[in-house]
């Protein structure tokens, strides 16, 4: 039966603000009559408009006003608080006000630039400031509290991106656990014969920096892992990692290999999956020469021990190191850190999904990272451009943009296929001497001497064929296209359809998220956009961070994106995981709950709701206590609250009805 | 040869024909258009048109509404959708061929030698009348009308099916004649209302 | 024809996913209708029932709560505590006469800016077609009754006792 | 099961071969046909071109018919399982347009809800009856005939319900089903010409050519199709493309005919002998 | 010796349980009888209207009003009460938040009447006869009381100081109320004169609560076996005293019967339905739509449940035409 209503002459003295962001604000929003509403409005005793409030002149005058007209009260109408929030609360401290006695109208996102009628704008704005107006005389005076940091670090996904950020820490001196879903880090690079522009080899620069991590005595390297559970906030997260068996124990292997010679499979006869399935391997096995760990392991589907249980475990006789343990089991790790870094990667666009180009049914056609495999060296065949029928291919036809671009699969640019699709055109014709075609819609080379490695190319005369093929057909319309398999596509720039005979289809796929992005987030507590990739904090101002504190991306987990940038955004997280850890303590943002003990009849309905443990129920004085450090601020107990006993801090009862009174006024 | 100059003014366009375009059932997605040529390569009929699918896509949202509408290529789509499934963008290019040619043919500008528009009208023609469409009566009239020529050459395949009896010469009809009249002067009539308070 | 009605539509939308959203619906300059006015919270799960009734009796036509979707929240698990107590409040407001579509809970992710001009015009459109609910005035309109009959009673007790039953 | 059946014109004159062995199947499947009654033209791919909301509402006057029974429409012919298709479609997605033809059809008493299901008779066979169903009422299994299964356009594109629109398999099931032999060849959807056969030979009878050749070249002894247009052009048009190309001569049967065949049904009441190009040769050469 | 402060007690739409509540005093009513002059209360002496009207106004000390207001009557004697009274005290739930009466907030008017004296069963009026407010009789105008279109609380018709819960307010908190009065040592205006704490406090049965109730069920008392010493909402009953002021004692909990709100919500609660919903449902176990509404359909009348004696203090008022 309380009126939340402060009583007129007790209502504290309000400055109010509002800014016209240059003419962002001030096109759509009457500023001028926003400022003499508020000027009317109870409890307001100075009212301003100013070009730019985020400005020092801004900010300099709300100091000032705050000791000249003693104001108790701070409104300033301006962007979303995610934007300056902070800023006008430091603007307040500035003239010796809490900075908790502000608040934040949001007349920018969510007024001026999404309306068309400027009357109804101004009406709405209004309506937003007298919200403001009528809650902020409840605010109270808060502090920030403060938190202690745990310096250690988890980086997730050793693709180049994990190991950069990895590295650049451990320089740093923190203490990094590299956490690897597979046998060996290295990721997508490590499957590369050379990378754009520079076509430097992709193994030259990486191996090196791989084995600096291994060597590390910063680095703990955990692979063939998953995190399982993440617990705790910023600064203090628990970790719980899952470590699976290799059957080979990783701190007695050598990587000398003589278990894989000694295999009972006298023949490799399984599809080698680092090679994209073009090479064979045994069941004990290791990934390439330079795998790091470079520690053998068994895979349990293939090995005949585990199939049929009656092996002489020959590799196991081989290893004069016995490292072999066939009962290993899956262990379980805790980690205490205070930052994430989450570089997870991408996944290759499945081509099956755009059978028109027949992937799996003609065996000329491969995807791009089968390429990446057969150009290599190191490779299954050495680096030699042989067909799957042993053939050399005489013309070949590159496909951009295989799943992207397009909204049947992927609607977004991949950004890297236009790039390396060039550089396994010149890879190409370099091993093989082919005729190649490359089939585009838009060449996309804006980085850093890419459209120079463009001009390279056409220069090599490969072909460019501006269109999106129809089909990859083996449909004979001449005595030229027998045998062929024929790319259908619209010459665009020459305005007519051509039919082009080739042996080998290169279809350049675009960048996934990984299947399991979604619940990986789900697990870190992180976003995802609407395509599935990894939600930055704001595209521009904060594309490394995200909306849990503490938590980092890094890499084509964010979106895709080429090596260059892949590691410029990992040295960019380990730098702000370094920001957090070196200023050895967090502040919270003190929105956290707290239960008026007088009140509380001990019930216990809020304590279950807390998704972090921090109510508890006290047995001896029968009431609910908050641990204000544990409560993260969801404010779901106050609501639940069912004689209204809990208090939200920024979020009471008394604040959010006053909105209400002051939205419908 | 004749030189033929092949700039075009910005007077040659007509802004308006876009948004038409855009705002009919089927254009939604037009401008969504990245060039591609999918459609054109899907095409089976691309190989005969004056200006590829993609390019009449192109001149349609740009507002080249005369060469649009008297290009060969919206009579030449045979509606088989295969450009429509491909498209990367949704567009429905089927349904947009299918709009310019309605237009055109309101227009009166399409292509006088393609007995593809008589068709069209003698077909609705056809329905109107009995509701159901003879095929040999359908073509026999198209052929009357435009070419005596080509008629000739198809009295081998009307000889044909005479001879595997899948020919009548007797209009199949409806019974309730009336019925389907009512909903297509219903629609008549709604369409003279739109029209009289789009003048007012 | 009459002005067209506006609705008044009070939305409150958590922070970290549907704020954002229509934080990003801001940047990305898509417009929808200026009719509902946003009351941030940190997470849905704040959303007290009160705040829907006390909006609607203050005079609002409708009420839209926007919080992450299911298995997203910031909080783990506030989206939940919403949809449960929602679920129940929407039966009650059902029971008091409050057309369906005048309370809408909708799970908008960060990313959604679409959404937000989505639901914000869909909701628009169907509360105007539903018109004015305009508690306030019927508050009022239901006094009345007390005061015109105020008049009378003083009339009569002047005449002195009357022949009430009771 | 009962089904209603929408015939369209073709099913009632060059495609009588159709019908015939439709109606024979089903019959002898013990599935309940009935034919739509008072029918009208669908309003095909030529209609749409003269005027787009009488096209709907010329198909809404058949669905309205049809909804009056609680069953679903086999409508055997493509253009016609199109428009039928198309137009639930357009009327669901665009409501001024609804409104226009509901209204036009209740000003003759017709009632347009959007609940009837539109199906092709392929889908009906696969999936409400099923390949093992069928294989035992398989007594002639057509051992040795080479088919090449031809899809055309329309059934697959664009409302592709009940199979896959670049790779549609569900008629390659049949032709195993019925014991005969699946031609793979890359042309299963490729249009056959359409109406451009009659309107414009110079251009149709390429495609068709280009269809007969390739089904011919790949071994098949006979092409296998589901839409009256298609087979007439295959079929019809092969003296035509004979002067103009070369001579093919292969035989275009409906996927019905193959399986009224195979269950032992007589020639005669699958309409065999309507095709042009004589299906004898090839039935035979097995 | 001065006069003794003059006290009226007076009831409108109620059931007459307030009235016994103040016989329930026992032994301290003799200490009340004592201690003021009773000038007016209906239930046990008989007074005039023309008696209490021809007081001079703020004559009487407190007025003690019980049950709600739904007549024109009722509007006009408490009107009149307030004029008289120094203090007007809101006796019980009824007078509070409108009580079992605010129920028919549910309805309108006109059915209810149409209900009552038409198709009700056992209803015999072929003529469709309906009360009149006025109707002539042998020349004589007969009046009755306006039958108002809906329920209110004695605070949405006059100005109320202080509020006693319950239905009925219980003995202890009567005398305590009485006390205060009469010593004067009155709290703020508008307080509700018992403990501004929830039920649970008092309940005999909170130790037995579990701190992760997830419910799965709710249960009417006829579908279970009560365990006496547990926790009643643990065992899937609907029991409002998490969301309902202290003071009774949980006598109802005492008894094994879940308590069903009467004295209303504490002071930080605007809206004892609504919150009582936001706590209990928050905390049910489904996570699916459709398995939530499967808990849900456990209550099958969610505004007799949640606003058994306070519809005419919901946010809402009442059922909207």
């Amino acid at each position: 039966m309380s009126e939340n209503k402060p009583k007129q002459e007790n209502l504290p003295r309000i400055g109010f603000y509002v800014c016209h962001c240059g003419s962002n604000i001030s096109s759509m929003v009457d500023v001028a009559a926003v400022q003499k509403y508020a000027a009317g409005l109870p409890g307001v005793v100075v009212s301003r408009d100013y070009k730019y409030m985020c400005s020092d002149p801004g900010q300099e005058m709300i100091a000032k006003d705050i000791k000249e007209h003693k104001l108790e009260r701070l409104v300033v109408s301006a962007c979303s608080p995610n934007l300056h929030e902070e800023t006008f609360r430091k603007a307040a401290a500035r003239g010796g006000l809490n900075p908790f006695y502000f608040q934040m109208v949001n007349i920018r996102e969510h007024v001026a630039w999404v309306h068309t009628d400027k009357k109804a704008a101004t009406e709405k704005a209004m309506q937003l400031v007298s919200a403001a107006i009528a809650r902020v005389a409840f605010h109270q005076a808060l502090d920030k509290k403060r938190v202690p940091v745990d310096p250690n670090v988890m980086v997730v996904g050793g693709g180049i991106a994990g190991i950069h950020a990895a590295l650049t820490l451990a320089n740093a001196g923190k203490k990094v656990t590299l956490v690897e879903r597979e046998a060996t880090i290295g990721g997508h690079m490590a499957l590369f014969d050379k990378t754009f522009p520079t076509l430097d080899c992709a193994a030259c620069i990486l191996t090196p920096k791989m084995s600096a991590v291994k060597a590390h005595p910063n680095i703990t390297l955990w692979t063939y892992s998953e995190v399982e559970k993440v617990e705790g906030y910023v600064g203090n997260y628990k970790v719980t990692v899952k470590r699976k068996p290799r059957y080979v124990k990783e701190d007695l292997c050598v990587g000398c290999m003589e278990c894989i010679d000694a295999c009972v499979f006298k023949e490799a006869k399984f599809a080698d999956k680092f090679n994209q399935g073009l090479g064979k391997r045994k069941p004990v096995y290791i990934d390439f020469p330079q795998a790091t760990p470079k520690v053998v392991l068994i895979d349990k589907d293939t090995c005949l021990h585990f199939k049929t249980g009656k092996c002489k475990q020959s590799c196991a006789t081989a290893c004069d190191r016995k490292a072999f343990d066939f009962n290993q089991k899956e262990e379980t790790k805790e980690l205490q850190v205070g930052a994430i870094v989450l570089a997870t990667g991408f996944k290759a666009f499945d081509p099956a999904r755009s059978p028109q180009y027949g992937y799996g049914r003609y065996p000329g056609v491969y995807t791009a990272l089968e390429i990446e495999r057969l150009v290599n060296a190191s490779g299954p065949t050495s680096g030699e451009i042989t067909l799957r029928d042993g053939k050399h291919p005489k013309a070949v036809g590159i496909i951009h943009c295989v799943g992207s671009r397009d909204a049947k699969t992927n609607k977004w640019c991949s950004r890297v296929c236009c790039m390396y699709s060039l550089k396994l055109a010149h890879l190409i014709k370099e091993h093989s001497g082919a005729e190649v075609y490359n089939f585009y819609i838009d060449m996309r080379a804006p980085g850093k001497a890419y459209e120079e490695f463009y001009d390279k190319l056409l220069g090599e005369g490969v072909h460019f064929i501006r269109g999106r093929v129809d089909e990859v057909t083996d449909w004979a319309m001449t005595p030229d296209e027998e045998g062929k398999l024929v790319l259908r596509v619209e010459d665009t720039l020459a305005g007519f359809v051509r039919r082009i005979p080739v042996d080998m289809v290169v279809l350049s796929t675009g960048l996934e998220p990984q299947a399991d992005a979604q619940e990986v987030r789900r697990r870190f507590n992180i976003g995802c956009g609407t395509e599935g990739f990894f939600q930055e904090r704001h595209p521009k101002l904060a594309p490394v961070n995200t909306f849990t504190d503490g938590i980092y991306i890094a890499g084509a987990c964010q979106a895709p994106r080429d090596i260059p940038d892949t590691v410029a955004q990992a040295g960019a997280a380990a730098a702000e995981a370094l920001a957090l850890i070196d200023a050895g303590f967090v502040e919270l943002e003190p929105n956290t709950s707290h239960v008026i003990e007088d009140e509380c009849c001990g019930c216990k309905s809020c304590v279950p709701l807390c998704p972090y443990s921090a109510i508890t129920f006290d047995e001896v004085k029968k009431k609910a206590v908050i641990n204000e450090v544990l409560c993260k601020g969801c404010g779901v107990c106050a609501a639940a609250c069912p004689s209204g006993s809990i208090v939200q801090n920024l979020f009471d009862d008394d604040e959010i009805f006053s909105e209400i009174r002051g939205i419908l006024k | 040869m004749p030189l033929e100059q092949k700039v075009k003014y910005e007077g040659d366009c007509d802004p308006e024909f876009a948004k038409w375009v855009v705002g009919e059932i089927g254009g939604e997605n037009l401008r969504h258009c990245i060039q591609c040529g999918i459609c054109s390569a899907a095409c089976p009929l691309s190989l005969y048109m004056d200006y590829t699918p993609r390019r009449i896509i192109n001149l349609a949202r740009e507002g080249f509404r005369k060469e649009v509408l008297s290009s060969f290529t919206i009579w030449l789509c045979s509606s088989c959708y295969a450009c429509r499934v491909e498209c990367p963008k949704e567009i429905h290019i089927t349904d947009i061929m299918y709009l310019l040619k309605r237009r055109a043919i309101e227009e009166g500008v399409y292509p006088r030698s393609f007995p593809i528009p008589v068709l069209a009208r003698e077909f609705g023609r056809m329905i109107f009348m009995f509701g159901r469409v003879n095929e040999t009566l359908l073509v026999t009239d198209l052929f009357l009308r435009t070419n005596w020529f080509k008629f000739l050459g198809m009295i081998g395949l009307g000889l044909n099916l005479m001879r595997t009896g899948r020919m009548s010469f007797l209009p199949d009809t409806i019974k309730r004649r009336g019925e389907l009249r009512k909903v297509l002067e219903a629609l008549d009539a709604e369409e003279k209302k739109e029209k009289k308070e789009a003048l007012s | 024809m009459n002005e067209q009605f506006e609705p008044k539509i009070v939305a409150f939308f958590c922070n970290w996913c549907t704020y954002t959203a229509a934080d990003l619906a801001g940047v990305s300059r898509l417009k929808y209708a200026p009719n509902v006015s946003v009351i941030r919270v940190m997470c849905s799960g704040r959303v007290d029932p009160q705040f829907v009734l006390d909006a609607f009796a203050r005079g609002a036509d409708g009420v839209l709560l926007g919080g992450c979707h299911p298995g997203d929240c910031h909080y783990a698990e506030g989206n939940y505590k919403t949809l449960r107590r929602m679920r129940m409040l929407e039966r009650m407001l059902k029971g008091m006469g409050i057309h369906d579509g005048r309370f809408r809970l909708e799970w908008i992710s960060g990313a959604e800016g679409d959404k937000v001009k989505a639901v914000i015009n869909d909701m628009t459109k169907k509360v105007r077609a539903l018109g004015p609910l305009d508690l306030p005035g019927k508050f009022k309109e239901w006094d009345k009754e007390m005061e015109e009959l105020e008049a009378h009673v003083n009339k009569d007790s002047k005449k002195g006792e009357t022949t009430h039953a009771r | 099961m009962k089904y209603l059946y929408f015939p369209g014109c073709s099913l009632k004159g060059t495609g009588r071969a159709y019908e015939e062995s439709f109606l024979a199947v089903f019959k002898a499947l013990g599935l309940e046909v009935r034919e739509l009654e008072d029918w009208n033209c669908c309003g095909a791919t030529a209609y749409m071109s003269v005027d787009e909301t009488k096209s709907y509402a010329l198909a809404g006057r058949n669905l309205a018919i049809a909804e009056r029974e609680d069953l679903d429409v086999i409508a055997p012919c493509s253009a016609c399982y199109l428009v039928l298709n198309k137009t639930q479609h357009g009327l669901k997605d665009n409501p001024e347009l609804r409104r226009k033809v509901v209204n036009a059809l209740k000003s003759a008493g017709l009632d347009y809800k959007g609940k009837v299901r539109v199906r092709h008779p392929l889908d009906v066979l696969i999936n409400d009856v099923g390949v093992e169903k069928l294989a035992k009422f398989i007594k002639n299994p057509l051992k040795g005939l080479k088919i090449a299964p031809y899809y055309g356009c329309q059934v697959v594109r664009p409302y592709s319900t009940f199979d896959d629109q670049y790779n549609p398999v569900t008629m390659d099931k049949l032709i195993e089903a019925v014991g005969a032999e699946c031609v793979s060849w890359p042309l299963k959807t490729r249009c056959c010409g359409g109406s451009l056969t009659g309107t414009l030979p110079e251009v149709g009878l390429k495609l068709a050519y280009i269809l007969v050749k390739e089904a011919k070249k790949r071994g098949a002894a006979a092409v296998v199709t589901l839409c009256p247009l298609c087979q007439f052009n295959l079929d019809g048009y092969q003296d035509q493309i004979a002067r103009k190309f070369e001579r093919v001569d292969i035989p275009t049967l409906y996927f019905t005919q193959i399986l009224g065949l195979a269950m032992g049904l007589p020639e005669s009441e699958l309409g065999i002998k309507r095709g042009i190009i004589s299906a004898q040769a090839a039935l035979a050469g097995r | 010796m001065p006069d003794k402060p003059k006290v009226a007690f007076y009831w409108c739409a109620s059931c007459g349980g307030c009235e016994e509540a103040v016989v329930d005093l026992a032994e301290d009513i003799l200490k009340v009888v004592e201690a003021v002059d009773i000038v007016l209360w209906p239930v046990a002496m008989d007074f005039k209207k023309a008696d209490v009207e021809a007081r001079p106004d703020k004559s009487i000390v407190a007025g003690f009003i019980n049950g709600a207001i739904r007549t024109s009557e009722q509007e006009e004697w408490v009107r009149m009460l307030r004029r008289k009274c120094q203090v007007v005290v809101s006796f019980g739930a009824c007078a509070n938040s409108g009580g079992i009466p605010a129920l028919a907030n549910q309805f309108q008017k006109e059915s209810i009447l149409k209900y009552v004296y038409e198709d009700c069963p056992g209803m015999d009026n072929p003529g469709k006869t309906r009360p009149q407010p006025e109707s002539k009789d042998e020349g004589r105008t007969l009046t009755l009381p306006e039958f108002r279109g809906m329920v209110r609380s004695l605070d949405q018709v006059i100005e109320v100081d202080y509020y006693l819960p319950g239905c009925p307010p219980t003995p202890k908190i009567i005398m305590a109320a009485v006390q205060a009065l009469l010593s004067g040592k009155l709290p703020p205006k508008g307080t509700v004169l018992s403990p501004d704490i929830a039920l649970c406090e008092e309940c005999k049965r909170k130790d037995s609560k579990p701190a992760d109730l997830a419910l799965t069920e709710f249960k009417r008392p006829h579908q279970i076996q009560i365990d006496p010493e547990k926790c009643l909402l643990a065992q899937g009953l609907v029991c409002m005293g998490p969301a309902t002021r202290g003071g009774c004692e949980a006598l109802c909990p005492a008894g094994n019967m879940a308590c069903t709100g009467c004295f209303g919500p504490t002071s930080r609660v605007k809206d004892q339905g609504a919150k009582f919903v936001s706590s209990v449902f928050s905390n049910i176990a489904p996570k699916e739509e459709k398995e939530i509404d499967a808990v849900l359909d456990g209550i099958p009348d969610p505004i007799g449940t949640f606003y058994r004696y306070g519809l005419s203090k919901c946010l809402l008022r009442r059922k909207l035409q």
